[in-house]
């Protein structure tokens, strides 16, 4: 294999890679608060984007409005998901609000067949990012969105890690995460902090969702299954909950995914299975993920 | 529970003034987007054409989830409760083949509009078709490749999780090295999956082979993004692809990039230019507000096309219906002539268009051969 | 003043509490002293808002706080120690405690309370980075009191503070509550170690199936004879 | 007991008869139609979803292990039974593009072989899942089977050789009837009562209550784990096969993973640890997503025409499905068994609901 | 000697919870575990039962090693124990907890168990007689069918024993049973234990800090502190060890 084309699968590589670890965030910040493998996340994240196709497509919107049109309305969604379908679900068993999540994620996923209707739509671009506006590097191929993901999702990393381990909220919110009962007790408003936490997480999937249409220009209903699926592995894969091991995660798993096509171009038909394959053998050899949370159980 | 006989038509002493005719499409799921744009098709064509032998035509649709057992619930239920003659569907081969088993066993005729699998109509007497099938549609770009594009070599690049793309870019291969007499005139055959939206590596794998073509048949929506995607990694060899190109989101989506995609399909209005075409796209242009693609096209042939049988047939019994199928002949579609072989495929041309100047542009018509 | 109004509470079918009437004067130590399942946490429970009564009141102060949120109440001054433990185990011990002072805002006013705790249990302070799964129950039961006395309460409720405690760690914990309250805080005792509560307490009650089945001051009650053979064993066996 | 073991077999002859006249059985004999086709389809899936529902309880309800996995050894049962059942004519058509492996190419069996081995084939499958896989706990358990599931899958899209790829099979002979389906369903039940009724049942629910307590008392963790994995897996490769016969055609991607949630939430309504639960919500389940067809077919009532809105059965479903999670989280039975005893203590509990309001947590 | 325990030590990470502990047990022993918070009484009883594999040190049981063992088969050799926070089968019958230990003997294999045959369901009936015998001895086989998280809590800690009981264990672990009893129920459990340990011929190592029950039943005292062993002999002498006063008791006097 020539260089240039391996650095171009690298360029491609960190491109997926990062894109991945931006959506991960969003899923592993809700499910390390609530516990909660928050299926519609992926939903949330098609819904931003198409409120931008709207913004941009139908009331002509300048760009930044829509994006922060779409950031408040994904984020109020979220909040309203958490309210009437999680909230009541608090003290019921784990599965059930997983089964709470799927219905919540079937049921925008089919509003969104019934309302935008099942064929593709373009996704709007900024000149910036339009097609062919790429840099060309020593013949490596770089678009220009591919600088913007990983600065996106590194600025993002930031600010969650201090909300969460520098502010108060924060630390409400992992106490939260442990016990409801203990944290009123010290006079966290609980419901507020859930409210914050899916408020936040919803942003990120929309951020993830705009970034995602400005990456591939294609957006449909069923457009948040794939993300949502792969990140929420890159998730898993890097410890769930653990904010800095999404970002770990997604990144290798967009890594290995180019490269297993890169290498073995025979088997690029078992590219997905290889994502399971490494989280799998992530998982038997560390049970909690790469970065995954301390055990503190006790017997 | 109730019990009724096998064949619930052709009892009643009075004539029935109605015509059931059921639709089972995907609406939702994986495939809607195929789903909804057939049933376009279809509902304009009802609309158009409301009456046979003096009867209303009812439309009955259901979706089928782009599930396979929904497609058989979907026929059952279409058959026992709304005692439809016959039967439209379905966008997604597998889906046909699961709903054709149980007309089969219900002897109801299906007319399926866009199912290109050769399996479809396989060991099913009551399954015809409007559209050519795959192993045409593959020989079609293979010749155009070799013959119009001088190729000598070519990248294949499929969706694995499709039968459509794999049948496809089967046929196209096949007829590909037969054509250049070389067995290694394709370089490789890559994969993707459905859902998949980077296909970087695989098109960097591509640059490296500098193919003289490459044929990727997948949806418009992932074969745009995947052209983009190649212009950007600077391959400049030509993409060809098949009917499911063809829908003005593909140029929407893939914007300058696809300039230059060539793929083959049903029909063009360039080229036949027919009455009944001219007034389809018309008709479709008023209602829908945007141009039809093939799939609108065939759901709207595959409708009349039964009309035709019935007023051939000059009865609305199923079996009537069913043996004035498959004495089609001639029959003028939108989508070109067709003539149902002893396969109950439909024996009819295709058409290959470019796109252009942000356009689908006539290139040729192929004749089945 | 903390008064509880013929207060009734059920988990379903299963009635904890039927008809319970208490005070709390401002400054004193009250024991709740009863068999296991008696309904005393269940009391307790309620006062803090994490249950909701049937029927009954709750006043502090002539307010009636029975239906605020656990955080209200909290913001009013009642503080709880929960029975079994019930740190975070996730966070460090640091971390609990300032969780403690989640309602306090004065951040160098934080800064000396957690100097205080950390002066009544060094262990604590030894430990202030490990995650607080990990501690032995004592260790943990200490840093429940601990992330208590960081709101700075009026009153604290404590449910069986010496559960699991070693007989060196019970003492201490009893003269810290005395301590407590010489600094002027109300207390709420649950204590299985009936004669300790009662020495410490100016006025108790011990419940029995969800009733009240008598009260008197501490030392009325260490004198009581059924007292002195159910609950503190005294018995010639 | 001779008793109830009179009502019992009295029951049994009359349900037998019920079926046989559904089934069209009684038409030859004595000229009785049987029921329209589409009601037997729909009873014919709900007994297939029983099968899947109860078979994914007995892992996720009763032992406590969250898998995800079903999907994938439905996927081993379907093809199991449909290669092994198709004659080789059938086969040739079908495998048009790589042709079928040798010793499969030729060899046919009787469906009940095929089915058993269906079964057996899931369940070996599922010991090499578990083996690795039973490690873990939890969420990355469940996360952990479903890979192992598309992985199956995936295999099975790719080894085209066998499987004929994305192109699935067809033709597959369409034995299954509802002699076959409810009989799977109740021999499905019988079995797994009376397991559950066993001493491993009661080991299975102690891993489920607390695993350092149930090891403690001397349960071997990893065995019982196996074990009920490999119960439910032989039922979900039974179930797949009766699906691939009554479909007669099947590919992979049938067999993604939200087939898997589908069975999950058919279990989460019924009841974790429920099994009459896991059957009352197959029913329901299956019935309501055809009852929901109505509201996207056209009506045409004289000149009067409604249209329906497709795609608005599953924006229902899907509401409904929160919704029913919400007022009832625990499912329609919790962790209960319908008996003739409970329906009676419901009742009674009804009546007590309606004397005394009950406090609730805040 | 049936527990021999050598140079044991534990370390979690950077803590080392237990240091050179040694003990060996003689059959028929009552042995106390006592030790302030901390001291690493309950970390000895998850080495011992194999839930932690020591760092280092060797145990043996009636002179088998079972060092770093499997749990479970740590209990079929004869060791059985009860957790400092109760963990019962709470959503299954008081019966049924018991019949979960009696499971490991069962000879029916699955098929037996799948069909219900006759050979299961003799051993069946044997396993409940056995599960009722011992529940009538700790007197709960009234609520033999009660959901084992219904029962007040002192019923929970003797169901618990029971449950370890039945096991059929040599050496028997207690785990702080007293813990949240007053006096009178403390007096009572004292009293039971010193009962089953009369009639199951029984070892046992017992974690207590109700000085009461602790002193009054056992014969020997270990005490345990920062991980090491500071002082131990019988009660009487380790109650007057100025370190134990120290380090445990505090200095008020102890019925
Ligand atoms: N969450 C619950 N669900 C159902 N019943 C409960 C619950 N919590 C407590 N109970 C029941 O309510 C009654 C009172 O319990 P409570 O915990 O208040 O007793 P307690 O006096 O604190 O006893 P202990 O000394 O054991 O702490 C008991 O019968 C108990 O079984
Ligand atoms: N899994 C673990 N990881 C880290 N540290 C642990 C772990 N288990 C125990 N420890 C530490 O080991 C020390 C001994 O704990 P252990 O539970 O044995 O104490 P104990 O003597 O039983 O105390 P108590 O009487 O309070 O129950 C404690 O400091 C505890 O924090
Ligand atoms: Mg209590
Ligand atoms: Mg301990």
């Amino acid at each position: 294999m020539q260089l240039s084309m391996f650095f171009q699968h690298l360029a491609n590589a960190i491109s997926l890679g990062s894109l991945y670890s931006l959506v991960a965030i969003g899923y592993t910040m809700v499910y390390g608060i609530l516990r909660l493998i928050n299926f519609a996340h992926g939903d949330l994240l098609m819904l931003a984007a198409y409120i931008v196709y709207y913004g941009r497509g139908m009331f002509h919107l300048p760009w930044v409005p829509s994006i922060l049109l779409a950031i408040l309305l994904t984020a109020a969604i979220g909040i309203i998901v958490e309210r009437s379908a999680y909230r009541p679900l608090r003290d019921s068993p784990r599965t059930t609000i997983l089964i709470s999540a799927i219905g919540v994620s079937f049921l925008v996923e089919n509003l969104g067949l019934v309302l935008f209707g099942g064929r593709p739509q373009p996704f709007p671009l900024p000149v910036f990012f339009d097609s062919g506006s790429a840099q060309e590097i020593g013949g490596v191929r770089i678009e220009n969105v591919t600088f913007a993901i990983p600065v996106v999702t590194l600025v993002l990393l930031y600010v969650l890690l201090h909300i969460v381990h520098r502010t108060k909220t924060g630390m409400a919110m992992r106490a939260v995460a442990k016990d409801f009962d203990t944290a009123r007790l010290m006079g966290i408003d609980v419901n507020r902090i859930v409210a914050t936490t899916f408020a936040i997480g919803s942003a990120l999937a929309a951020v993830g969702g705009i970034m995602w249409g400005m990456k591939f220009p294609q957006i449909n209903p069923l457009m948040g299954m794939m993300p949502g699926m792969k990140c929420f592995i890159a998730a898993v894969f890097g410890g769930i909950g653990n904010i800095q091991g999404a970002v770990i995660g997604g990144f290798i798993l967009g890594v290995a995914e180019i490269m297993i096509v890169a290498f073995l171009p025979s088997i690029s038909g078992y590219r997905d299975a290889f994502a399971f394959v490494i989280l799998i053998g992530t998982l038997l050899l560390r049970p909690t993920g790469l970065i995954g949370e301390k055990v503190a159980e006790k017997v | 529970p109730k019990a009724t006989g096998e064949n619930g038509q052709g009892k009643e002493p009075e004539k029935p003034t109605e015509i059931h005719i059921g639709v089972y499409e995907p609406m939702t799921g994986a495939s809607a987007s195929g789903g909804q744009m057939t049933w376009e098709g279809i509902q304009l064509a009802n609309e158009m054409h409301p009456e046979v032998l003096g009867q209303t035509v009812r439309l009955h649709l259901e979706d089928n989830k782009t599930d396979k057992t929904e497609a058989a619930n979907a026929v059952t239920r279409l058959i026992d409760q709304k005692n439809v003659v016959a039967i439209i569907g379905s966008y997604g081969s597998s889906l046909s083949i699961a709903g054709g088993e149980v007309a089969k066993n219900k002897e109801i005729p299906v007319v399926g509009c866009s199912p290109t699998n050769p399996l479809v109509t396989q060991d099913n007497p009551y399954y015809f078709r409007v559209c050519f099938i795959d192993p045409f549609q593959g020989k079609v770009m293979a010749k155009y490749a070799s013959e119009n594009l001088n190729a000598k070599t070519a990248v294949i690049i499929r969706n694995v999780q499709d039968d459509y793309a794999v049948g496809l870019a089967n046929y196209f291969k096949e007829a590909f090295i037969q054509l250049t007499g070389d067995d290694k005139c394709v370089l490789a055959e890559l994969e993707y999956n459905t859902g998949d939206q980077d296909f970087t590596a695989q098109l960097t794998q591509t640059a490296s082979l500098a193919p003289d073509v490459v044929f990727a048949p997948g949806n418009y929506g992932d074969s745009a993004l995947m052209i983009r995607q190649a212009r950007s990694l600077k391959i400049t060899a030509p993409f060809l692809g098949g009917d499911t190109w063809e829908a003005p989101e593909f140029i929407e989506i893939g914007g300058v990039d696809v300039e230059g995609a060539t793929l083959s399909t049903h029909y063009s209005v360039q080229a036949t230019g027919t009455d009944a075409s001219k007034a389809f796209v018309d008709a479709y242009k008023a209602k829908y507000n945007k141009e039809p693609n093939a799939f609108a096209a065939l759901g709207y042939d595959a409708y009349l096309m039964i009309l035709d049988a019935i007023k051939r047939a000059n009865s609305a019994e199923p079996a009537a219906i069913r043996d004035a199928l498959a004495g089609t002949k001639d029959f003028k579609g939108v989508t070109g002539t067709i003539t149902m072989d002893e396969n109950r495929d439909a024996n009819k041309s295709a058409v290959i268009l470019q796109v252009k100047d942000g356009a689908f542009q006539y290139l040729t018509t192929v004749e089945p051969f | 003043m903390l008064e509880i109004q013929d207060l009734h509470v059920s988990y379903g079918a299963i009635k904890a509490v039927q008809g319970i009437n208490l005070k709390v004067p401002d400054g004193k130590i009250v024991a709740l002293i009863g068999t296991n399942g008696a309904g005393k946490s269940t009391t307790l429970r309620t006062i803090c808002g994490l249950l909701r009564p049937e029927a009954g009141r709750i006043l502090l102060d002539g307010d009636d706080i029975t239906r605020l949120p656990p955080q209200d109440i909290v913001k009013r001054g009642i503080s709880m120690v929960p029975e079994g433990r019930h740190v975070f185990p996730d966070l460090t011990v640091y971390e609990n405690l300032m969780l403690g002072a989640y309602i306090r805002t004065n951040q160098k006013e934080v800064q000396e309370e957690l100097e205080g705790v950390y002066g009544l249990f060094p262990r604590l302070q030894e430990r202030r980075q490990q995650l607080a799964g990990t501690l032995s129950g004592g260790e943990q039961q200490m840093l429940a009191l601990g992330r208590a006395l960081m709101a700075d309460p009026k009153m604290l409720l404590m449910d069986e503070p010496s559960l699991g405690l070693a007989p060196v760690l019970v003492q201490e914990i009893f003269a810290l509550i005395e301590r407590i309250h010489r600094q002027g805080k109300t207390l709420l005792l649950i204590e299985q170690n009936a004669r300790a509560a009662l020495t410490v307490a100016d006025y108790a009650y011990v419940l029995e199936t969800g009733r009240i089945a008598m009260e008197g001051t501490g030392t009325e009650l260490l004198a009581n004879d059924e007292v002195r053979r159910i609950y503190l064993g005294e018995v010639a066996d | 007991m001779s008793r109830h073991l009179k009502r019992d077999l009295v029951i049994l002859v009359c349900v037998a008869l019920v079926v046989a006249w559904a089934n069209g059985d009684l038409k030859d004999l004595l000229g009785i139609p049987g029921w329209q086709s589409y009601a037997v389809r729909i009873i014919n899936m709900c007994a297939i979803n029983a099968v899947l529902a109860l078979s994914l309880n007995l892992v996720n309800g009763f032992t406590g292990q969250f898998s995800l996995g079903h999907a994938g050894f439905m996927a081993l049962g379907a093809y199991t039974t449909a290669l092994l059942t198709m004659d080789m004519a059938a086969k040739d058509r079908v495998f048009f593009m790589t042709p079928l492996v040798e010793p499969l190419r030729n060899l046919t069996l009787p469906f009940l072989p095929a089915l058993v081995l269906a079964g057996i084939v899931a369940g070996l499958f599922s010991l090499l899942v578990g083996v690795p896989a039973l490690r873990l706990r939890g969420d990355y358990l469940g996360i952990a089977t479903l890979g192992f599931a598309e992985i199956i899958r995936l295999i099975i899209q790719n080894v085209r050789k066998v499987t004929n790829g994305a192109l699935g099979l067809k033709g597959i002979p369409p034995v299954v009837n509802l002699w076959w389906t409810l009989g799977s369903a109740f021999v499905c039940y019988l079995m797994l009562r009376n397991f559950l009724a066993s001493s491993y049942g009661r080991a299975f629910k102690s891993i489920r209550e607390n695993e350092t307590a149930a090891q403690a008392m001397g349960i071997d963790l990893f065995k019982h784990k196996l074990l009920s994995f490999f119960i439910s897996s032989f039922w979900a490769g039974v179930g797949g096969g009766l699906l691939a016969s009554l479909l007669t055609t099947i590919d992979p991607v049938q067999f993604k993973f939200p087939l898997t949630f589908q069975v999950l939430l058919t279990v989460v309504l019924g009841g974790m640890g429920s099994l009459s639960g896991s059957i009352i919500a197959a029913g329901i389940v299956t019935y309501l997503m055809e009852f929901l067809r109505v509201v996207e077919e056209t009506h045409y009532w004289g000149s009067i025409t409604i249209p329906g809105i497709p795609g608005l059965r599953m924006v229902i479903f899907s509401l409904a499905l929160v919704v029913v999670v919400v007022w009832y989280p625990k499912g329609l039975m919790g962790d209960r068994e319908l008996t003739v005893a409970g329906i009676k203590g419901v009742l009674g509990r009804v009546r007590q609901r309606l004397r005394i309001k009950g406090g609730r947590p805040a | 000697m049936i527990l021999d325990i050598r140079g044991m030590k534990m370390q979690f990470g950077g803590l080392v919870a237990v240091n050179d502990f040694n003990l060996s047990l003689e059959h028929g022993e009552l042995v106390g575990l006592i030790g302030p918070n901390g001291a690493g009484k309950t970390t000895v009883f998850n080495v011992i039962t194999g839930v932690y594999a020591p760092t280092e040190g060797a145990i043996t049981l009636e002179g088998r090693d079972i060092t770093g063992m499997r749990p479970d088969l740590v209990t079929r050799l004869g060791i059985a124990r009860t957790f400092q926070n109760i963990r019962l089968f709470s959503r299954m019958s008081v019966m049924e907890n018991i019949l979960v230990s009696l499971h490991w003997r069962l000879k029916s294999g699955v098929f037996d168990a799948l069909t219900q045959n006759g050979k299961y369901r003799a051993e069946e009936a044997s396993m409940q007689s056995r599960a009722m015998d011992l529940l009538a001895r700790v007197n709960l086989d009234g609520v033999a069918d009660s959901p084992a998280g219904s029962l007040p809590y002192g019923s929970q800690r003797r169901l618990e024993i029971c449950r370890a009981l039945a096991t059929e264990p040599k050496l028997l672990l207690l785990d702080e049973p007293a813990a949240g009893m007053n006096p009178a129920e403390s007096i009572e459990l004292m009293k039971f234990i010193g009962r089953i340990r009369e009639e199951f011929g029984l070892t046992i190592l017992l974690i207590e800090h109700q000085m009461r029950v602790v002193m009054g039943i056992s014969e020997r005292i270990v005490v345990l502190d920062h991980g090491v062993i500071i002082s131990r002999g019988t009660p009487r002498e380790v109650s007057r060890d100025p370190r134990v006063i120290e380090a445990y008791l505090g200095v008020e006097k102890h019925a």
